[in-house]
């Protein structure tokens, strides 16, 4: 399961270690140090990437870490000063640690970087930005979307296009009745964060007030958080603490007749050899008022990376659209490059979903929330879905407590370029 | 005792055992699972094949989990050896030294007190210290934070066994022209090999098995294993083959060698309770 | 070898004072033994000696050198204690080496030592074995080897012999007392037990309260008691003390008891109350004398020990077996008055005794 | 017979370790031997314990300013009181210490009176009962959560067997906050058994001889002598368990991560993501400090009440 990154070439010896990490960055003339998520995908590009990048004269190393623990990381690498890593990846939770991230603007302009690119995704509120400057290469991109199972959905006469989740519950009633012994949708409900993606989409409101604090539509809010409990009597029995694989694992078996998730995690599969779903799914667009949660996924360059003009070409090895079309074909990373959804041959093989996945890219945004103000909204709509505390209760309190968490200031530019900030 | 009490104790003492080494059972059993039987309800307890799949995977050669190993191998050896030493030396030194105002009491209470307080409270500050040390990621940094959480043990321990050394022995030593360094190695430290193996075995346990503090101070370099194991949570998934394999890896030993440090640890353990 | 000297010493634990206001002459070569019972400050001077504890105020020299300040390791000093105190880990010959491997003596040196000490003391075939491995007596005799190989300046034992049976402690009595005369070597010895004190030592000094009481010979301590505590703890069975006035014309006078003084008590002045001490062999039957009824015999076989009641006092005797005696019978008991002895009854100091005023010592004759 | 009087001219000990000893002294030599773990304790346990109380008065979160922000006084400590989340967590963490350590107190002693004994069988069942409490607590985490895990787990997969329809462990609120309690349970019950298992050897022989002589039954004999025998350890053993189960962090991280939502925040993990996931330092320095100071409360108390019941051991 676990496909480790080209590992021996971190290498770091113990002995390195007992002297000290910082120590190494003196010697990263030849050397960078990548920090990517390990998912069998962003980590395997890296690693083969890298492979072919050495012939530049820079040897580029892999670090690979689980989500929370990249995250975690990248973090205390920054702020705590240690500066292992040269080139980070990463996303809008990052937010906090922003101010420490190099401006790219010099080289977005030098190269004239951003043509070609998928329309608005260098802009505010999608990738990265701190007073204006880019900070943030996208690289792969994903948004949450909604997949079907046809047969399932045609016998309950229920066709794909949702307006809102109270419209999907609505279906699931149907489908249920239609197909006896399975359930209407699966989720990775064990993720805490993740039942953001369904708030996301079903709140329709700001999140940051006019005067700059986090701050929400209270009954528009609180009226998404009753649609989603209401949403959450469908899920499978016991199926309030799944996993990714877990949730993917029951839309293959056909125990759900709709999977909520981000595609680029299971669409590889449902096509592979020996799916019992193969040609039987599709993908349709995300219901509700709001927006698809966008995943897309950043290089940066912390201001304490000495060489800066090699991380940059790094980032155009990875993140440029020479390799776009195979880190698609082979590891299922979503393009930035727009050129690569033109692609006749993929254009055809994909027809039953890119559309609702393009779709889906165009409408995505990142909520401008940092991990804390992320972390207290997921958490209570958890609350409110398990019944420990009404929606009216549940959303009162994140209000109220939201207003005593600073919004950083790349948040505010983000809220503003996405139309997230109250006018 | 009668035939119905026996089989009634017997009865009791067997679900206990089950209880408690059942879970080692499913660890084991699942790190020899398929990767493929641990989504899917009705695989049963026992893995439908046995693979090594997980263990070859872990093991991979291009993989980090033999640095790991050796990270917790030599963070381990290197705090047990220092925790005990310098715990000895401590214990030795409050127990004949005589300070005044009950000094020594004060700071056998303060080394005590260490293990009253929450290791969250340090967590932080000692992470911003080594930050300023430049020892983040360090096999030291890791080894300075254990051999502080278990010296206090060592001490405490050790405080009990030098109450019931007999003095003669100590004031023979004098009069034969022994000062503190000499009496300390060659009387003291010889005849409490059985409470100094007592204290190794229980800091090593400690330090083995240590999570908060390795993975502020040593998120990568000097990663141990337990910190390895929460990487296996990701956010699509649960890698549970994988870490059932670590986990096997990491608790396999430590039960084994619990086995047959048995007496030390039970004594370790039940030191202060049971004479403080 | 050499002469210890305690000058002043005082020696106070917080506000207590175990040892108080401490003169004493140890002589060069001589057998001395402290002798008081627990907690007297017997064992507090021995360890002042040693070095194991230093002195609150006062001088301590041993030989010439002034050693009061010095610890025990810097002393040429060596001990025996009570428990023994051999190291459990190392063999009989490493035990009885360790002071002079310490003290970096060579090789050859320790092992010929060692060799020469464990002949003395029979220990040859016990070289090899761990303390554990050998009797009472056998750890006796390691841990008196351990201070013989150190050929000290002094030698100091702590009650070496209390942890023997009554039997080895009477046999081994006799060797180590036998064993230091041919040494010659200075030797301080603390002892509970007035029996060890008296047969082993050539002086004894009576602790009690953390103060010396007196120093002296054996039988001088025995005869010339200087105060009552003196008396009552030198002797067994110890000395009867019954409360008395001094009467008119020099008699003693004890409730219905008149007893006659044995001198004219000089200065005394009737009405003044005393102490009377009567050592019990000092007490015969006679068909003559004070009667008194017979309340309790114990048989020690060549003796017995006749508790006595006369005149309404208890009075204990120590009489020969062949005076065949029971329980109730009505005897006739005679003190002679130049073998009691005289206390003043407030400081216990000694005002008569038989051995100060120079009497012929066939008193002790019934005493064996 | 005597052995000859020559004085060696060596008298005192020599060599480099007795210039040493000389120089500093008796008391130096063991203020020395002090000093290191001392120094050891300061740099890591009492430097940071004071930084943070020192950081508890001032407003620093490390994501917004790499230099602690100005003096604040009390603030952070007033913010803690009026926050919900908070009083959630410790609500949460009071119900699952104190149940926790109940559970672990009653199956302890059962175990420990069950198992005491020297037959060398009793001695290798007591071994393999302690395994649960040895093995490293993350790992006790990763354990559990592949048993409970509702749909697929061993544990209801058994369950489901003998025809019972198994709890949604981990991802009902209430289910998992009692499976919290039942992990700690596993973990530390071997401690409570061991530790009186030793209370329990040590306890003279002859009384419970002179008891059943007494003619005590069992139950009495236990009751009446056993029992407040062997309270003072009880006590002992309860206050370990509570404080350390009030600061129980590992097994959080591993089972629920605290979830469903706040279901399961103990006081530890909460100040662990406000420390070391938002980096709230100061904040989290406070509450770290609210929880340190009722530990140390929990000790006191206990500590009176072990004096209290372990009174006829003064007398002893």
């Amino acid at each position: 399961m676990i496909r480790r990154t080209n590992a021996s070439k971190l290498a770091a010896t113990v002995a390195a270690s007992l002297v000290g990490v910082a120590l190494a960055n003196g010697a990263a003339a030849a050397e960078l140090n990548f920090s990517v998520m390990e998912s069998g995908t962003y980590d395997k590009a890296a690693s083969q990437i890298a492979a072919e990048f050495a012939s530049t004269g820079t040897d580029v190393k892999v670090f690979a870490f689980p989500w929370a623990v990249l995250r975690q990381n990248n973090t205390t690498d920054l702020i705590s000063g240690t500066n292992q890593y040269d080139v980070m990846s990463g996303g809008y939770y990052l937010a906090d640690v922003y101010s420490y991230f190099s401006t790219l603007d010099d080289y977005i302009a030098r190269d004239n970087y951003g043509e070609g690119m998928i329309a608005g995704l260098l802009s505010p509120g999608r990738s990265e930005f701190v007073a204006g400057k880019s900070i943030g290469i996208p690289y792969g991109i994903d948004a949450y979307g909604l997949i079907y199972n046809t047969e399932m959905l045609e016998k309950a006469g229920v066709p794909p296009e949702f307006a809102s989740w109270a419209d999907l519950a609505a279906a699931c009633d149907k489908i249920v009745a239609a197909n006896p012994g399975t359930a209407c949708f699966s989720h990775a409900t064990g993720s805490p964060e993740q039942i953001g993606g369904f708030f996301f989409s079903g709140y329709a409101g700001t999140y940051i007030s006019e005067d700059g604090k986090y701050a929400l539509d209270v009954p528009a809010a609180t009226a998404a958080a009753e649609e989603i409990t209401a949403l959450w009597k469908y899920l499978p029995e016991k199926g309030t603490a799944l996993t990714f694989d877990e949730a993917h694992q029951l839309f293959k078996d056909q125990q759900v007749a709709i999977t909520v998730t981000y595609p680029s995690f299971i669409t590889n599969s449902l096509d592979a050899e020996g799916s019992p779903v193969a040609g039987k799914w599709g993908m349709s667009q995300f219901p509700g008022q709001g927006f698809p949660w966008l995943s897309l996924w950043q290089l940066f360059i912390p201001s304490a990376t000495e060489d800066k003009d090699a991380a940059w070409a790094w980032i155009k090895a990875y993140a440029g659209p020479e390799n776009a079309k195979r880190n698609l074909v082979e590891h299922n990373i979503g393009s930035v490059w727009a050129a690569t959804y033109e692609d006749p041959e993929l254009k055809e093989r994909n027809a039953h979903f890119w559309p609702a996945l393009t779709a889906g890219f165009a409408a995505a945004k990142n909520p401008p929330l940092s991990g804390e103000a992320q972390d207290l909204l997921t958490n209570t709509l958890q609350d409110i879905v398990n019944g420990r505390v009404s929606a009216a209760d549940g959303i009162g309190s994140v209000a109220a407590q939201w207003a005593n968490i600073p919004v950083p200031p790349a948040m505010l530019e983000a809220a503003a370029g996405s139309d997230l900030q109250e006018k | 005792m009668n035939l119905a009490v026996r089989l009634g104790r017997a009865t009791l003492i067997a679900i206990a055992l089950v209880v408690a080494l059942a879970p080692f059972v499913v660890l084991f059993l699942n790190s020899l699972r398929p990767a493929d039987e641990f989504l899917s309800a009705g695989s049963g307890l026992v893995p439908s094949h046995i693979t090594f799949e997980h263990y070859a995977e872990i093991f991979d050669p291009r993989g980090d989990t033999f640095r790991y190993l050796l990270n917790s191998l030599i963070i381990t050896t290197t705090s047990t050896i220092i925790a005990v030493l310098l715990g000895a030396m401590a214990a030795y030194a409050l127990a004949r030294l005589k300070l005044p105002f009950r000094l020594s009491i004060v700071i056998g209470v303060m080394f005590l007190v260490i293990r009253f307080y929450p290791k969250i409270t340090v967590a932080l500050p000692y992470f911003l210290l080594m930050r300023q040390f430049n020892l983040l990621d360090t096999h030291l940094a890791v080894i300075i934070a254990h051999v502080s959480l278990t010296v206090p043990f060592v001490v405490w321990m050790l405080l009990a066994f030098f109450e019931d050394f007999p003095r003669e022995l100590e004031q023979a030593a004098i009069v034969d022209g022994c000062g503190p360094i000499r009496r300390f190695m060659l009387i003291v430290v010889p005849l409490m090999t059985p409470a100094l193996a007592a204290a190794a075995v229980l800091t090593a346990f400690m330090s083995w098995n240590e999570f908060l503090m390795a993975s502020t101070v040593a998120p990568n370099f000097a990663k141990t294993l337990p910190v390895r194991i929460s990487g296996f949570i990701t956010d699509k998934g649960i890698l549970w083959g994988s870490m059932s394999a670590m986990s096997s890896v990491i608790v396999i030993p430590v039960a084994l060698f619990a086995l047959f440090t048995q007496r030390y640890l039970a004594r370790g353990l039940t030191v202060g309770a049971v004479k403080g | 070898m050499s002469s210890v000297s305690l000058s002043s010493i005082e020696k106070k634990y917080g506000e207590v004072s175990a040892v108080r206001d401490l003169d004493l002459e140890i002589r060069d070569g001589e057998f001395m033994s402290l002798l008081g019972p627990s907690g007297c400050g017997k064992t507090t001077t021995l360890n002042m000696i040693a070095g194991l504890e230093l002195p609150t105020s006062g001088t301590i020299r041993i030989g010439d050198r002034d050693v009061t300040r010095l610890t025990a390791m810097h002393r040429d000093i060596a001990m025996v204690f009570q428990s023994y105190a051999l190291y459990p880990h190392m063999t009989v010959e490493r035990n009885m080496g360790f002071a002079l491997m310490v003290r970096g003596h060579r090789p050859d040196e320790i092992a010929r030592r060692v060799a020469r000490a464990s002949e003395m003391l029979s220990l040859g075939d016990y070289l090899g074995r761990y303390p554990r491995q050998l009797s009472g007596g056998q750890r006796q005799r390691v841990a008196l080897g351990r201070a013989l190989v150190r050929e000290p300046e002094v030698f100091l034992l702590d009650e070496p012999l209390s942890n023997l049976d009554a039997v080895l402690r009477v046999q081994t009595r006799a060797e180590l007392s036998g064993l230091f005369k041919s040494l010659g070597t200075t030797a301080v010895y603390v002892t509970h037990d007035q029996a060890e004190a008296m047969t082993m030592s050539d002086r004894i000094a009576v602790f009690s309260h953390g103060r010396l009481q007196q120093v002296g010979e054996p039988l001088e301590i025995y005869r010339a008691p200087a105060n009552r505590f003196v008396a009552s703890f030198v002797g067994s069975p110890p000395m009867t003390f019954l409360d008395a006035v001094l009467g008119e014309g020099g008699e003693i006078v004890s409730g219905d008891l008149r007893l006659s003084a044995p001198v004219a008590l000089a200065g005394a002045r009737p009405g003044q109350p005393i102490v009377v001490g009567i050592r019990p062999e000092d007490v015969r039957l006679a068909d003559e004398g004070l009667p008194a009824i017979v309340d309790v015999i114990e048989h020690l076989g060549s003796l017995q020990v006749v508790h006595l009641t006369a005149a309404g006092e208890r009075i204990v005797a120590q009489l020969p077996e062949d005076a065949r005696l029971r329980r109730g019978d009505a005897v006739r008991v005679r003190l002679e008055p130049a073998q009691l002895y005289l206390f003043d009854a407030d400081a216990g100091a000694s005002i008569y005794t038989p051995g100060r005023n120079d009497r012929s010592p066939s008193h002790t004759e019934t005493s064996k | 017979m005597s052995i000859p009087g020559t004085i060696p001219e060596t008298r005192r000990p020599v060599g480099l370790v007795a210039r040493l000893e000389r120089r500093l002294g008796e008391t130096g030599i063991l203020l020395l031997f002090l000093a290191p773990a001392m120094l050891v304790i300061a740099v890591a346990q009492f430097y940071p314990l004071a930084s943070s109380a020192i950081l508890s008065f001032f407003d620093w979160s490390l994501a917004r300013s790499p230099t602690v922000g100005p003096f604040i006084g009390l603030d952070n400590y007033a913010r803690t009181f009026k926050d919900p989340i908070f009083a959630g967590t410790v609500t949460f963490t009071i119900v699952f210490a104190i149940s926790s350590t109940l559970l672990q107190l009653a199956c302890g002693l059962g175990i420990a009176l069950l198992t005491v004994g020297e037959s060398y069988t009793l001695r290798f069942v007591r071994t393999l009962l302690m395994l649960p409490m040895v093995i490293a607590p993350i790992a006790v985490g990763t354990i559990w959560r592949m048993i409970l895990a509702a749909r697929v787990g061993p544990l209801n997969q058994g369950l489901a067997a003998i025809g019972i329809d198994g709890p949604n462990w981990l991802g009902d609120p209430m289910w998992a906050a009692f499976s919290l309690i039942m992990i700690d349970a596993w973990e530390w019950t071997p401690f409570v058994a061991v530790t009186l298992t030793a209370a329990l050897t040590s306890l003279p022989g002859d009384l419970l001889r002179a008891a059943s002589v007494d003619g005590a039954g069992r139950w009495k004999s236990f009751r009446y002598i056993v029992f407040p025998m062997i309270l003072p350890v009880l006590v002992l053993v309860a206050m370990f368990r509570l404080i350390e189960a009030f600061l129980t962090l590992d097994i959080v991280f591993t089972t629920t991560a605290g979830g469903p939502g706040y279901a399961t925040h103990t006081l530890s993990f909460w100040i662990y993501q406000q420390g070391l996931k938002y980096f709230n330092i100061s904040y989290a320095a406070a509450s770290s400090w609210i929880m340190l100071l009722a530990c140390v409360g929990i000790a006191l108390a206990f500590l009176a009440w072990r004096r209290q019941v372990g009174k006829w051991q003064v007398s002893r």
